[in-house]
């Protein structure tokens, strides 16, 4: 059979008189990083939360691994493998921060394929490794700077082990020098392997991002929103080409 | 000057935020914070502003986390670190804060007017209202949507064009571009340039550090809450190990 | 012989390196012995009843934290799991004949089934609306006490129900060992991994649902487990009055837990105990003020909280130990460093 | 070694409940140990009082833990007061636990009396002391609403009587309600409805528009709480074309007449003391010094004082001891005269004690009375025969019942 | 509403609707419902928004909100009473009196640990306490009343309605309409409003949070002081006055949104009525008005979480 690993058929979503998401289509396989782009409020965040069964949609599919998942439970879809971070950070805030990303390993998904791991904590600290906050990781999480907050939201969604990896702006916030390694991060993330007792099969993933210049340079596909609507989908090259989305997205000059 | 710190020292329980810091910002310039993630950029403006003293006014009787301050902070020629979070913004000097923060609950025109709470000129109102929404037409299409159901972009729109409604003398804006799309972000750099031009004194946090070093007249380099850097950004950026280590370029 | 001696050995370890190291350890220690030697020295039947009330709300209380302060499910009608503990017992020790052993018990399961009963509907308000809501609960079933009289007695209650044991002594370690062991076990819960999630929905819900965890789950097995606890108290002070009436549904009975547990200081299970036993006694030692008694009371806590708003047992425990910058371990106010990581205090 | 006998009052002193208790009690210490105390066999022994806040409205908790103080620490030999039948229950347990005689003065539920029966061993110490049982007060009631229906009937020629029974929420007015619509038709009336407010209603201006849109003539109260207040003032102020008798206990207490600003007048109810009238030789002395002394008239919980005077007092000079297991059977079968009336303690079908407070002609009776322009009347009983063949009953200082003008003028044309 | 409905279509049609007697009786009976409704709703109604409004800016509960109503009334008490003024001077010294007190108590007990939800509302329950056991020392605990602003009643379709009555009801619709208007209006509205949801910002926009909150606090006090005056005329003055309508006053709040004064008021009326339709059909079951009207409130939360009027979004973008 040939089932895609995401399946996205008819999507769309009303606020009131607006539509947010407008009849959205595509799909995707297990191997790809697609990036997610497009103007403010063209629908992103909204897609995404679709996705994850925070927003129910007004009409539409997705099916991922062959399963339709709209209508399920948040936690459903979490623990079947899509994790994804808020492009509002939202830890929880008087706890230490090992403690966020302990919730996410206590979720049955991770429980269960990390069982020869015993250590909860321990596996926890890996995931903090890998977003590089680790040295933190008994300070309470409101003491964190927006930055640093941004990585804890990819570490807590990372801890799941997901086979899907949603990002709302992932370096929204972040230094140059540390948009940098957290580009490389993830890169090295979907190619898979293990971050100490983190065990990665390399997840799929969705980013939406407006930093561009390292977006471009993880992502082999671009997929690109207006006013709800799907405007372009291709490789980057092709998109930053794409006179439309030049129009509605990048304006001249920057890449 | 028009804000000079001076020995600024800021702690949250037993962790040193700011350290002995000094720095300046002239009337007429443009001054750009960089600096990696925790530096403490954040908390200088929320020192200067007064918000550290305020939330070590309201968390004093807590059991933990004791807010200590100390140095000096003048603007205007006057010292402000013992007046209140308000008042210094009645004189002239307006954040724009990190991570947003609209009045959630409230529409965005809503917003925009809380912004110009110290106005009283209706005019000037009216005026300042055009600007913004010529800046951000969306908020000129939606002015009855509640804040929080704004998109992030929307929402930092909104922090901007709030901080925008008032009058400044001295225009503190907290990372303006995250969440922005590119056309929108260069609009926006473009914007506070202009308001730069028309004789407003911008302090900015930027991480975008290629296009505000175009842009300011001078920078600081901030690192572990001191700073370790200060020039225009061709000096900056000539110093190879700063080029490397704190600005990724 | 030897397998005692080693219990005996490790016993002594852990007193050494585990209870002796920290302050409020030890006066946790000493509190738990004190409490179990109390009637060696004393018979004087007044006391005992104090200590045995006390211990007796001392678990509704921390039961109350456990369901608000840690799983942030503000609970304004926790009287409800209190008085539907009482009334089933009550019932079934009257109707039912079943001894005090069982009736407490399954007291506490009917407690559960309230705490499904509205848990259900609350799932999905939050903070403040669910406060008020829940407030809401304890009359509503106070409508329905009054509207079946032949059932429960209506404002009488139900009456004349069995002792709780042969004699006050035997009653005052009933309620003193159920309440150590109870307290024990909620502080056990909360130190767990379902521990982590309360608090973790008690600061963001929707977080702990994209984190994977089935928050309706968890929030549920809070309602059941603090209207077990809370039940159970219930039940104990039903036999022990041996009457279960309408006061313990009242509003008045609502506040006085949140009262108890937020001066003792929240999330922390050991301060609504702790308040219980400062709170419960005082208002029985303000009796020779008769008149100003609760005036007093409002006093005290109008007071305490002015300068301890976190409440007063996170106060103490603060000036009696420091937490350690580096590695977040607790330690004396006396020590200099960290007795771990050797990190300085100051 | 102690040379006073000790006597616990408990009740909810702040409340005028605990208050009268308290006062009753006080007067009564004060007259037993100015003649120099009780003989308690050779010895002489003055009465010591101890007050217990039960605080019992807000807290039974409290209430348990104020009867445990006063008998483990205080360690009276007997208790008096008691208000709020929940509290009640729960503090008698204590008191018969430790073996001490319990007067109970304001809880006038059966099942108190009822557990003497059930268990005459444990529960023997206990003893109704004021008022007596809500069935008794339920047939005193009705013969009020009977009276003040024929004075309806015969002076506003109203052929037939319609009333409407307002009666709080509580366990103690249900049998009064069954007990009412059926002896309401008895006494040639017609039943037109109940309604139910909450014992601490404050505003009852509804239920007042639909019982005067049933057009009842009458409105047979069973109050024991505060909506007895609003629910007289709302009535005299919306000047509903009906009047209210029953049991008011509010209205029982000289405050009523300011707290519904005058509103109350005519209101009836049944009570047990009121100015200017003697049910016996003590009642004026009683009467008279109380109001000297607290300046009110004493309401049902001031009964502490015969319970005291008149009960203990007595029963102990005659068992010369303060044995209790040695003063319940003599007490129990004592006749004796209080300011009230002539108690006697009544036994159950079965012959078992009951300990509770015998009712009719030459023994306790209450009043009916009215309030009249700012003064509370005594109407009943004013040749009143229990049964034709009984004696005629006339208390001094009986006054006739006065319709309100309101009413006259609405019927009379 | 839907109960009289209800009750007419059940009517056998022989009996009911050819009766006209009957018909009249319904008519009157919907009347009577109709204006008890009204007129519990709107005490509902003036004490839930004072009540809504300082949990809306300042994100108090302010158990002690009918606290201060009862102070109030003790305050008209001592002033027609014992000095013998005309209530109309009392109203205005005990909104005074009352709302300076409220502000004192607020600097002194609320102010200081204004960070700490829960010692906040456990501080209101002691000052609750507090004023119901002082008020209890003066005045001890027997009933008083305090005296009409306007005596008397009217007949209005044939039922009896105190002037009072419709006072409350005037003063509630007085009040929704100045609050509306300071709130959405005035500058000081924007400034509560902006307090309301974020201090920290409200900082920055020039905003004084600490004295907003403070005024807030005084009108709020000064509502429930204006509540007492024309509420209490109408009950009986004790100590423990204050715990009954409080469940009722959250009840309201929640059920309107909280923080929602167009909520509050039509939540007021909502319960009002509910209660008025308790008493008037099914009289036996009177005393069930609280539990129903407080049932209807949990019905309706569970339909809408956020209450009618609130606001409410699941996710923060
Ligand atoms: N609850 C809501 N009610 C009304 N409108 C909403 C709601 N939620 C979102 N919107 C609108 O839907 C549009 C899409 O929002 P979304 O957050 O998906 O944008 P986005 O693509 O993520 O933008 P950004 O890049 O700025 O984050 C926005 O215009 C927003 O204002
Ligand atoms: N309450 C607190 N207690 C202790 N440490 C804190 C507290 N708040 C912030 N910090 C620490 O202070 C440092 C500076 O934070 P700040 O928010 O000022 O950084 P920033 O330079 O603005 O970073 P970013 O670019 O990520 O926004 C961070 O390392 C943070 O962990
Ligand atoms: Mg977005
Ligand atoms: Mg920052």
């Amino acid at each position: 059979m040939t089932q895609s690993f995401l399946q996205i058929k008819g999507l769309t979503k009303n606020f009131g008189g607006l539509r947010a998401v407008n009849d959205v289509t595509f799909s995707m396989e297990r191997n790809q990083v697609l990036g997610l782009i497009g103007p403010n409020g063209a629908g992103k965040t909204t897609l995404l939360r679709l996705i994850t069964g925070i927003l129910k949609p007004d009409a539409g599919h997705v099916c991922f691994m062959g399963k339709e998942i709209v209508g399920r439970k948040t936690w459903d879809i979490v623990n079947m493998g899509i994790a994804c971070t808020f492009q509002n950070m939202r830890p929880f805030r008087r706890l230490p921060i090992i403690a966020n990303v302990m919730v996410s390993c206590l979720s049955p998904r991770a429980m269960k394929r990390g069982e020869w791991v015993k250590r909860l904590e321990a596996k926890a600290m890996d995931a903090l490794e890998f977003a590089g906050i680790s040295d933190m990781a008994r300070e309470k999480a409101s003491t964190l700077s927006q930055g640093d907050l941004k990585r804890l939201e990819v570490a807590r969604a990372v801890a799941t082990e997901p086979e899907l990896l949603l990002l709302d702006e992932p370096f929204g916030g972040l230094s140059p020098a540390e948009t940098d390694l957290m580009a490389k991060s993830i890169r090295r993330l979907h190619k898979g392997g293990r971050f100490g007792r983190l065990h990665s099969e390399g997840p799929a993933m969705i980013i939406v991002e407006h930093k561009l210049q390292w977006l471009m340079k993880i992502v082999d596909r671009i997929i690109v929103l207006n006013f709800g609507n799907m405007i372009a989908d291709g490789t980057p090259d092709e998109i930053v080409k794409d006179p439309r989305v030049i129009e509605a997205y990048l304006g001249k000059g920057d890449t | 000057m028009l804000l000079e710190v001076a020995n600024l020292s800021v702690w949250y329980d037993k962790a040193m935020l700011i350290n002995q810091l000094s720095m300046g910002v002239d009337t007429g310039e443009l001054v750009c914070l960089v600096g990696p993630n925790g530096a403490g950029k954040s908390t200088l403006l929320r020192a200067i502003t007064g918000l550290v003293a305020w939330e070590k006014e309201i968390t004093r009787r807590s059991t933990h986390g004791d807010i200590a301050l100390e140095g000096i902070v003048s603007f205007d020629g006057e010292r402000i670190d013992q007046v209140a979070a308000h008042e210094i913004v009645k004189r002239g000097l307006i954040l724009c804060p990190e991570r947003r923060r609209p009045f959630r609950e409230m529409t965005v025109l809503d917003n925009l007017m809380a912004g110009s709470y110290l106005l009283k000129d209706k005019d000037q109102i009216r005026d300042n209202l055009g600007k913004v929404y010529q800046l951000f037409p969306v908020l000129q299409d939606r002015p009855n949507q509640i804040s929080g159901t704004l998109s992030g972009g929307e929402q930092q729109m909104l922090a901007i064009g709030r901080a925008l409604m008032s009058k400044p003398k001295l225009l503190c804006i907290d990372e303006p571009s995250t969440g922005l799309a590119p056309l929108l972000r260069t609009e926006v750099f473009q914007k506070i340039r202009g308001i730069h031009e028309l004789g407003i004194t911008v302090l900015l946090i930027e991480q975008e550090v290629s296009t505000v070093f175009k842009m300011s007249s001078r920078n600081y380099v901030l690192s572990s809450g001191k700073i370790i850097a200060e020039g225009t950004g061709e000096q900056l950026l000539q110093n190879e190990i700063l080029r490397k280590t704190y600005l990724g370029l | 012989m030897a397998l005692i001696l080693f219990y005996l050995r490790k016993l002594f370890s852990v007193i050494k390196n585990e209870v002796l190291v920290l302050p409020s350890r030890v006066v946790v220690v000493l509190f738990f012995l004190f409490l179990l030697l109390v009637p060696l020295f004393t018979k004087d039947t007044y006391l005992l009843r104090i200590f045995t009330l006390t211990s007796i709300f001392a678990i509704l209380a921390a039961s109350w934290d456990l369901l608000s302060g840690f799983t942030g499910q503000m609970n304004f009608g926790h009287a409800l799991f209190f008085g539907v503990g009482a009334y089933s017992a009550a019932l079934l020790n009257k109707y039912g004949g079943i001894p005090p052993w069982g009736t407490v018990p399954l007291g506490g399961l009917g407690a559960v089934l309230a705490g499904l009963i509205i848990g259900i509907p609350c799932l999905r308000l939050r903070g403040t609306y669910l406060a008020l809501t829940t407030l809401a609960f304890p009359i509503i079933l106070m409508g329905l006490v009054f509207a079946f009289p032949n059932i429960t007695g209506g404002e009488l209650g139900i009456s004349g129900i069995a002792r709780l044991a042969g004699s006050r002594v035997a009653d005052y370690y009933i309620a003193v060992v159920v309440m150590l062991g109870l307290c024990t076990i909620m502080w056990k819960i909360t130190d767990s991994k379902t521990g982590i999630i309360f608090h973790a929905i008690r600061e963001d819900e929707l977080a702990v649902r994209t984190s994977g965890i089935n928050t309706t789950r968890y929030k549920l097995l809070a309602f059941s487990l603090s209207g077990f606890f809370a039940g159970i108290s219930g039940g104990i002070y039903a036999h022990f009055m041996r009457i279960a009436g309408p006061s313990t549904l009242e509003v008045s009975m609502s506040f006085q837990v949140v009262i108890w547990a937020i001066f003792g200081g929240i999330v922390t299970i050991y301060g609504p105990v702790g308040a219980v036993f400062v709170l419960f006694p005082l208002m029985e030692f303000l009796r020779f003020w008769q008149e100003y008694r609760i005036l007093m009371f409002a006093a005290v806590v109008l007071l305490i909280l002015l300068y301890m708003p976190d409440g007063l047992f996170r106060w103490l425990r603060d000036k009696i130990e420091k937490e350690c910058p580096r590695c977040k371990i607790r330690n004396i106010a006396t020590r200099d460093t960290c007795r771990i990581c050797t990190a300085s205090l100051d | 070694g102690q040379d006073t006998i000790k006597i616990g009052v408990i009740g909810p002193m702040k409340f005028v409940q605990g208050i009268g208790h308290w006062n009753g009690a006080t007067m009564a210490a004060e007259e037993i140990n100015a003649k120099g105390g009780i003989q308690v066999g050779p010895r002489k022994m003055k009465v010591e009082l101890v007050q217990a806040d039960s605080n019992e409205f807000l807290s039974i908790t409290d209430a348990t833990t104020a009867m445990e103080r006063l008998i483990a620490r205080d360690k009276v030999h007997f208790v008096v007061g008691g208000f709020r039948t929940e509290a009640v229950l729960a503090m008698q347990d204590i008191a018969m636990e430790n073996k001490k005689i319990f007067i109970g003065v304001g809880a006038a539920h059966d099942e108190l009396c009822l557990r003497v029966a059930k268990d005459y061993k444990t529960y023997k110490y206990w003893f109704r002391g004021s008022p007596f049982n809500s069935s008794f007060l339920g047939r005193t009631s009705f013969i009020h609403l009977g009276t003040v229906g024929a004075i309806l009937r015969h002076s506003l020629n109203i052929p037939k009587v319609k009333v409407a029974i307002a009666a709080e929420k509580a366990e103690w007015t249900e049998p009064m309600i069954k007990a009412a619509e059926t002896a309401i038709p008895g006494m040639g009336m017609e039943a037109v409805g109940v309604w139910r407010p909450s014992a601490v209603a404050t505003d009852v201006t509804a239920e007042l528009s639909a019982i005067q849109r049933s057009e009842a003539h009458i409105i047979f109260t069973i109050f024991s709480a505060s909506v007895g207040i609003p629910f007289a003032r709302q009535a005299g102020e919306l000047k509903i074309p009906a009047v209210q008798v029953g049991i008011n206990v509010e209205a029982q207490k000289d405050g009523f007449w300011g707290a519904t600003r005058g509103m109350g007048n005519y209101v009836a109810t049944m009570n047990t003391y009121a100015r200017g009238v003697e049910s016996n030789e003590l009642t004026k002395a009683f009467v008279d010094t109380y109001v000297k002394r607290f300046g009110e008239t004493p309401t049902y919980t001031a009964d502490t004082y015969s319970a005291i005077v008149h009960g203990l007092a007595t029963t102990i000079e005659q068992a010369g001891t303060l044995d209790p297991d040695k003063l319940v059977p003599i007490h129990e079968t004592r006749v004796y005269k209080s300011p009230s009336g002539t108690v006697a303690y009544l036994k159950d079908a079965e012959g078992r004690h009951l300990h509770e407070l015998r009712w009719g002609p030459g023994f306790l009776t209450a009043l009916g009375v009215q309030w009249q322009d700012g003064e509370l009347k005594a109407f009943w009983p004013n040749k009143w025969k229990a049964t034709p063949e009984a004696p005629e009953v006339t208390y001094k200082g009986m006054v006739p019942y006065k319709i309100p003008p309101w009413m006259v003028e609405k019927f009379k044309k | 509403m839907i109960g009289i409905y209800l009750e007419l279509a059940c009517l056998p049609a022989g009996r009911g609707f050819g009766d006209w007697n009957l018909r009249y009786n319904m008519a009157l009976l919907i009347i009577d419902i109709v204006i008890s409704g009204l007129i519990s709703g709107s005490v509902f109604a003036l004490l839930a928004i004072g009540f809504s409004l300082i949990f809306g800016v300042a994100r108090i509960v302010n158990i002690a909100h009918t606290a201060f109503y009862m102070v109030a009334a003790y305050c008209i008490y001592v002033v027609t009473h014992k000095m013998g003024f005309h209530p109309i001077w009392a109203m205005v010294i005990a909104i005074i009196l009352v709302t300076l007190l409220g502000i004192i108590c607020y600097k002194l007990f609320i102010n200081p640990i204004r960070e700490h939800e829960g010692a906040v509302l456990i501080a209101t329950i002691a000052l609750a306490m507090a004023f119901q056991e002082v008020m209890g020392l003066i005045f001890t605990g027997t009933y008083l009343s305090v005296p009409k602003l306007i005596n008397g009643y009217h007949v209005i379709l044939g039922v009896k309605v105190f002037y009072q009555q419709i006072l409350t009801f005037c003063v509630a619709l007085l009040i929704m309409g100045v609050l509306w208007v300071l709130l959405t209006k005035t500058k000081l509205g924007l400034a509560i409003r902006s307090t309301a949801q974020d201090r920290e910002v409200a900082n920055l926009m020039g905003i004084n949070e600490a004295r907003v909150a403070m005024m807030t606090m005084g009108v709020s006090v000064g509502l429930a002081a204006l509540t007492g005056a024309v509420v209490v005329p109408l009950t009986v003055l004790e100590p423990h006055m204050w715990m009954h309508p409080l469940i009722m006053m959250m009840a309201v709040v929640v059920l309107g949104g909280l923080g929602s004064l167009k909520g509050s008021f039509l939540g007021a009326y909502i319960l009002g009525f509910a209660e008025a339709l308790v008493v008037f059909l099914a009289p036996m079951g009177a005393f069930l008005k609280g539990s129903v009207a407080l049932s209807i409130m949990i019905l309706v939360l569970l339909i809408r979480p956020e209450g009618l009027f609130g606001v409410y979004f699941e996710e923060e973008r």
